[in-house]
């Protein structure tokens, strides 16, 4: 079985064409689509102003690769899961993780899923969707969303399971076990390999010299297929196909979808230093929002209005979000000494009674005031 | 009751384990067919089928990764890494992803999965077969790490660390494999992780130790014994989370502290007994705190019986706890 | 003498290195173009050129692992990893390899790299961008590990480490990157590894600490004179192998001990300097040595102030120990 | 640049024929093949002699891989780089290690380079030629060759490094980060995987899924070659293309070498447990040094007496160099604690006064009656 492809498969041209593609998705499917992306970007512009002016600490640049997010998340059920990177937030939003509970963790505060403990963007959801805890050591979450799927395989389950990461990422320790494991025992797995040309300042071609990433399933008898990750129909379009192929049992497929980010690696990045002026140009015109508002527009189903008016809807609703998720206070201080174990152990509750005994002698507010409550 | 050593125990245990609880996978390198390259596996493929019993590539990252996936995703994987000196390439997913899993996600995800190394030396495996690793893992809240040293010990410890919500490193002391024997219950009995065991009752010194330093402590207490010290020795059994007020209880009432075990010294487990004495029970000592342990070195081969800690040197530190 | 950042005295012990030692190489992720997340191989690249300093793809393994593969075989390799809480990933290269050629041949092949990375709190890193893990690394027989904490000492030990001829972690406290400065000699110095430095003299109560917890203990240090608490403060600055004599000699001649660190408590480096105390110096003590860490849990994001130890907990201890 | 190959290269035919092929190799380097790959057999068998009466601790058997091992090493001028497998013994021989140097190292003794630290067969020499430091640990050494290799490679030498390694090895983080930095530095690398089809009792199937092992180079840009690796001739062939490429500047090559170990994985292996017989009877035809023997006795250089009067030698030469290893009696005490640093510590030099002393108190032999030497 040799499936991998080397030219990526584009749907959507520059101009909106599909050539009679159809991409079977009913009308508000499609907007619903549309609006994902444009969540993405107003997520994206609002996290990088309250970085900027100082009332979060940091955040991810995701514009310029929605579609690769929003395509392939189109693809699952709510009952799948996603194993995500840093730079997923259109699939988390794409399937109904509330603006508000993300923005909860940008702030790190009291109503975090997380409690507050972790940097912003590493975002936790058991629902709607399995969106698994992200963690910042890169390509740790691979193997491990093999092992969830050879769970669901050996209890029969027909659950698919989506691991993505970058082009950096498929030098980590956890892609090589990762899909080894996973091509031996044929796991429910879609990986997900978004290159973006750079892993921070490091470009592709200094991080391997493999014939691009699709080809590296061939290392573990997995096809590769390779896919323009600006064109939310061939991204959805391939996943779909090996989401297809995985719940029936045939085992799974490592896409590379070719996407470039538009920002920095992260706010406290400045890709200016070391990304060609030329290659910010070259993809300013492949912007999968536009494309996708060109197909929609020639399919009828948006027009200058409509668009103006869902950007504003959207854009109030994620700034609502941050306003109110800025209202909450940071979490309890007893949330450092939590959840390390599923019951807290004598040598931890004492340190935490330490803490707050501190506190109390010196009439310290932050160690707050009652007594250590776990 | 049968009989049974410590790798035999092990044995019970997880097919006990098995029987129980469907969810309970046993996977890791050689343990399918061959049964483990020390058999503590054995025929557990054949009775449970390759599905529930299964050999892995040879990736100890992937082992633990995928086990951590397992057990986010309900079953209860018990993985075997084949020596604990190769455990080092799945460090980052037990230290950075096990440990830290549930906390990172408020407890929205967590990782119950045991992980099953023999470690120690004794059989003549030079610096990779003969490791005692403990103190990189007792250092990483998240985690919990258990040594049994008796058969008893061996089946009730698993079967506890099985059935725990939290992820357990579970070190088999190779030297006892086959060197201990004792009465092993049948069925399903847990022995409650973070509890020690006062393995000889003994009023002047107490001797804090675990693994395959149980046996060899206890000789140098009979030895100590004819020369007139009384000796109690605690088998720590679960190191983490230590039963730290048990420790202090037992150091206060005899004054005098040793403790011992193979990994060297420098930042050894070891220490940390030591450091809870000096910050809360100081004002109870009658000696100075002694640590008996391997030394600052990697392991040797041909003279590994110099490196390891044998009762003479146990005795010896004894002497001078006993007579300071 | 300029007076520079931590980070400037780096990137200056770095070329210095550099140019005096044409085998001397600069390498890791991010390190080239872009001068490294923090920038202290800053223009690094731009004046020796990309053969000296380079850039490589995101394995903390591969880098750690060819790194010892050009030591061997006669460059100077000085790695970054980018995050200490990164280098997980190359823990084996580190404790199995590096640290146990020189033994393990006979002394026919060695290893003297640096690996340089930065540790600690203070930036709102959360569970990965926070974590100290000088005591995974103290328990490892073969390696040195150096926590400078002045632009003096940063530049000095950094120059030491790299002519060493074994191989150092070199800790970097982020922390102080840029929030200390002080006067920096020209050219190649050197401060020999393992011995310490008194950051502050005193006679009632010695501290224990390193890395960017020197700056916290001497502030609390000021404030315990105000009321009569008269402190030595002793900067441990190479935590291994550590000037055991040095810590006990000042343990002694104060009789009442604290330690602090960032990382967790538990096996935490300071168990080792409780545990020599305990053993070699207890009938000095006038009070329990008391530890002053971070918790024994991961690290928060939100309240990492909490979790520090900050000059109030260090405070706290002083006052503590010297009127017990 | 694709050239990998799938089907392995093979020169010798069963019966000794090479249709044609001229080896370029003289007389006397024909017979040191062979004799090279006597004597890994003769060590082989008096090892597990000496680990069957208990006279060493273990060992690793060689037989069947005999032409991998010294097909590849012949490739290599002495001042390239080996990195050996512990299954490499051949390697060492072909290139003149003394017999009694190797023995040393079985029996750990106090003539032992490696001071008697490692296990059997962990040999470490910088001499005839550098066969680097056998670590246990798998695959740690595939990075480090290609270190060693960019070291070379920049101060302009055109030394090669050889790494060497078995099927399971590949699944190993050193396989991939090795490879990885390899492809994109060009380093004068061979990669030397040694398929015998199992890791002690996992079958490659087990393994990887992969299409073989060569083609794994295609993940890192490395073109990958598969030999018949019981074929003396094949595997120096391939490995001296690869070995000349990579002294020209053209970078890294991966070769699989097909082959079988006929005994155990190691001395404490029973591999009847888990190898089905058929595929020792299989191998068992293909033995490489009886492959060997009728090649040199078809073209002349070898009869039945010559042969079995060599083996007699080399059978002769192993037994003495172990009888004289025998005698060397153990290392010093002082050797545990040194070698930890180039200098001795104080801590480690305290731990050492302290067991002597104890051995002196305690007037017991072992621990030395001298005062700590170091
Ligand atoms: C093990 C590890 N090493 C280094 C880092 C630091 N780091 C964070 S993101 C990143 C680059 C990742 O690049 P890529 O995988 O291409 O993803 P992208 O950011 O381009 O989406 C690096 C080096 C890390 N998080 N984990
Ligand atoms: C990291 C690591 N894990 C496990 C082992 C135990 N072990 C030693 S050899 C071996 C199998 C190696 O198989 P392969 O690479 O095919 O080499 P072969 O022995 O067949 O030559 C295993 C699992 C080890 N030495 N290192
Ligand atoms: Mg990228
Ligand atoms: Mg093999």
């Amino acid at each position: 079985m040799n499936l991998t492809t080397t030219q990526p498969l584009q749907v959507i041209q520059p101009d909106g064409g599909v050539n009679g593609y159809d991409p079977k998705l009913s009308e508000a499917e499609l907007l619903h689509c549309y609006r994902a992306m444009l969540l993405v970007r107003a997520f994206d512009a609002i996290c990088l102003k309250l970085q900027r002016s100082g009332r979060i600490g940091f955040s991810i640049p995701n514009e310029g690769i929605e579609a690769t997010q929003v395509g392939a998340a189109s693809a699952l059920k709510k009952s799948d899961w996603i194993f995500p990177s840093y730079r997923d937030f259109g699939m988390a939003l794409y399937h109904g993780v509330p603006a508000l509970e993300m923005m909860h963790n940008m702030f790190g505060n009291a109503q975090d899923g997380a409690k507050g403990r972790q940097m912003p963007v590493h975002f936790s959801f058991v629902q709607p969707i399995h969106f698994v805890s992200i963690s910042s050591p890169i390509g740790t979450h691979i193997p491990q969303a093999v092992g969830a799927a050879h769970a669901a395989k050996l209890r029969g389950e027909d659950t698919v399971f989506l691991a993505s990461f970058g082009d950096g990422g498929t030098s980590s320790l956890g892609f090589h076990s990762g899909l080894n494991f996973a091509g031996v025992w044929k796991s429910p797995v879609v990986f997900l390999c978004q290159n973006n040309g750079w892993a921070i300042s490091c470009p592709v071609e200094e991080q391997t010299a493999s014939d691009g990433f699709a080809i590296k399933g061939e290392a573990y008898g997995i096809p590769g297929v390779v896919v323009d990750g600006n064109d939310l129909f061939a991204v959805r379009k391939v996943t779909l196909e090996a989401v297809v192929r995985a719940r029936a049992g045939g085992g799974p497929t490592l896409i590379e979808a070719q996407t470039f980010r538009m920002g920095g690696h992260s706010t406290s990045d400045d890709p200016k230093r070391y990304v060609p002026p030329e290659q910010f140009e070259y993809w300013k015109k492949r912007d999968p929002l536009a494309r996708f508002e060109k197909y929609l527009e020639a399919a009828g189903l948006l027009n200058a209005a409509k668009s103006e008016a869902l950007r504003k809807e959207v854009e109030a609703e994620i700034a609502a979000a941050a306003r109110a998720a800025e209202q909450v206070g940071p979490p309890g201080l007893e949330t450092v000494f939590s959840d390390v174990y599923a019951e807290i152990p004598t040598h931890i509750r004492k340190q935490g009674e330490g803490l707050f005994d501190l506190g109390r002698r010196r009439g310290d507010a932050h160690a707050g005031d009652g007594k250590f409550p776990l | 009751m049968a009989n049974l050593t410590l790798l035999q125990a092990i044995n019970d245990g997880l097919r006990t384990a098995m029987k129980d609880d469907p969810s309970v996978l046993v996977f890791g390198e050689d343990v399918g067919k061959k049964g483990g390259v020390f058999l503590a596996t054995e025929n557990l493929q054949r009775d449970f089928g390759a599905n529930r019993c299964f050999d892995t590539p040879l990736s100890e990252d992937g082992i633990v990764g995928c086990a951590i996936g397992m057990a986010m995703n309900g079953l209860r994987p018990v993985a075997e890494i084949q020596f604990q000196d190769f455990i080092f390439p799945a460090f980052d997913q037990i230290v950075s992803e096990a440990a830290k899993l549930r906390y990172r996600s408020g407890g929205q995800y967590t990782a119950p999965l045991v992980i099953r190394t023999p470690y120690g030396g004794g059989i003549r495996g030079g610096l990779y077969h003969s490791q005692s690793g403990e103190a990189y893992f007792c250092h990483t809240p998240g985690l919990k790490v258990v040594v049994p040293s008796t058969p008893h010990d061996a089946k009730g410890l698993l079967l506890a660390a099985i059935a725990d919500p939290d992820p357990v490193l579970f070190l088999e002391p190779k030297a006892l494999y086959r060197s201990v024997k004792g009465e092993v219950p049948e069925g399903n009995y847990k022995v409650p992780l973070s509890t020690l065991r006062e393995a000889r009752a003994g009023t002047q010194v107490t001797v804090f130790c675990y693994g395959a330093m149980v046996p060899v402590t206890l000789k140098a207490a009979e030895e100590a014994a004819a020369s007139g010290i009384d000796t109690r020795v605690i088998d720590l059994r679960t190191l983490l989370p230590l039963d730290e007020e048990g420790v202090l209880e037992h150091a206060k009432s005899t004054g005098r502290v040793v403790v011992v075990h193979e990994a060297p010294r420098f930042c050894g487990f070891g220490a940390e007994i030591s450091a809870l004495i000096a910050e809360h029970a100081i004002e109870y000592m009658e000696a100075p705190v002694v640590r008996v342990t391997g030394f600052d070195t990697p392991f040797p081969n041909t003279l590994e019986h110099h490196y390891l800690p044998d009762h003479r040197r146990v005795l010896d530190a004894l002497e001078r706890v006993a007579h300071f």
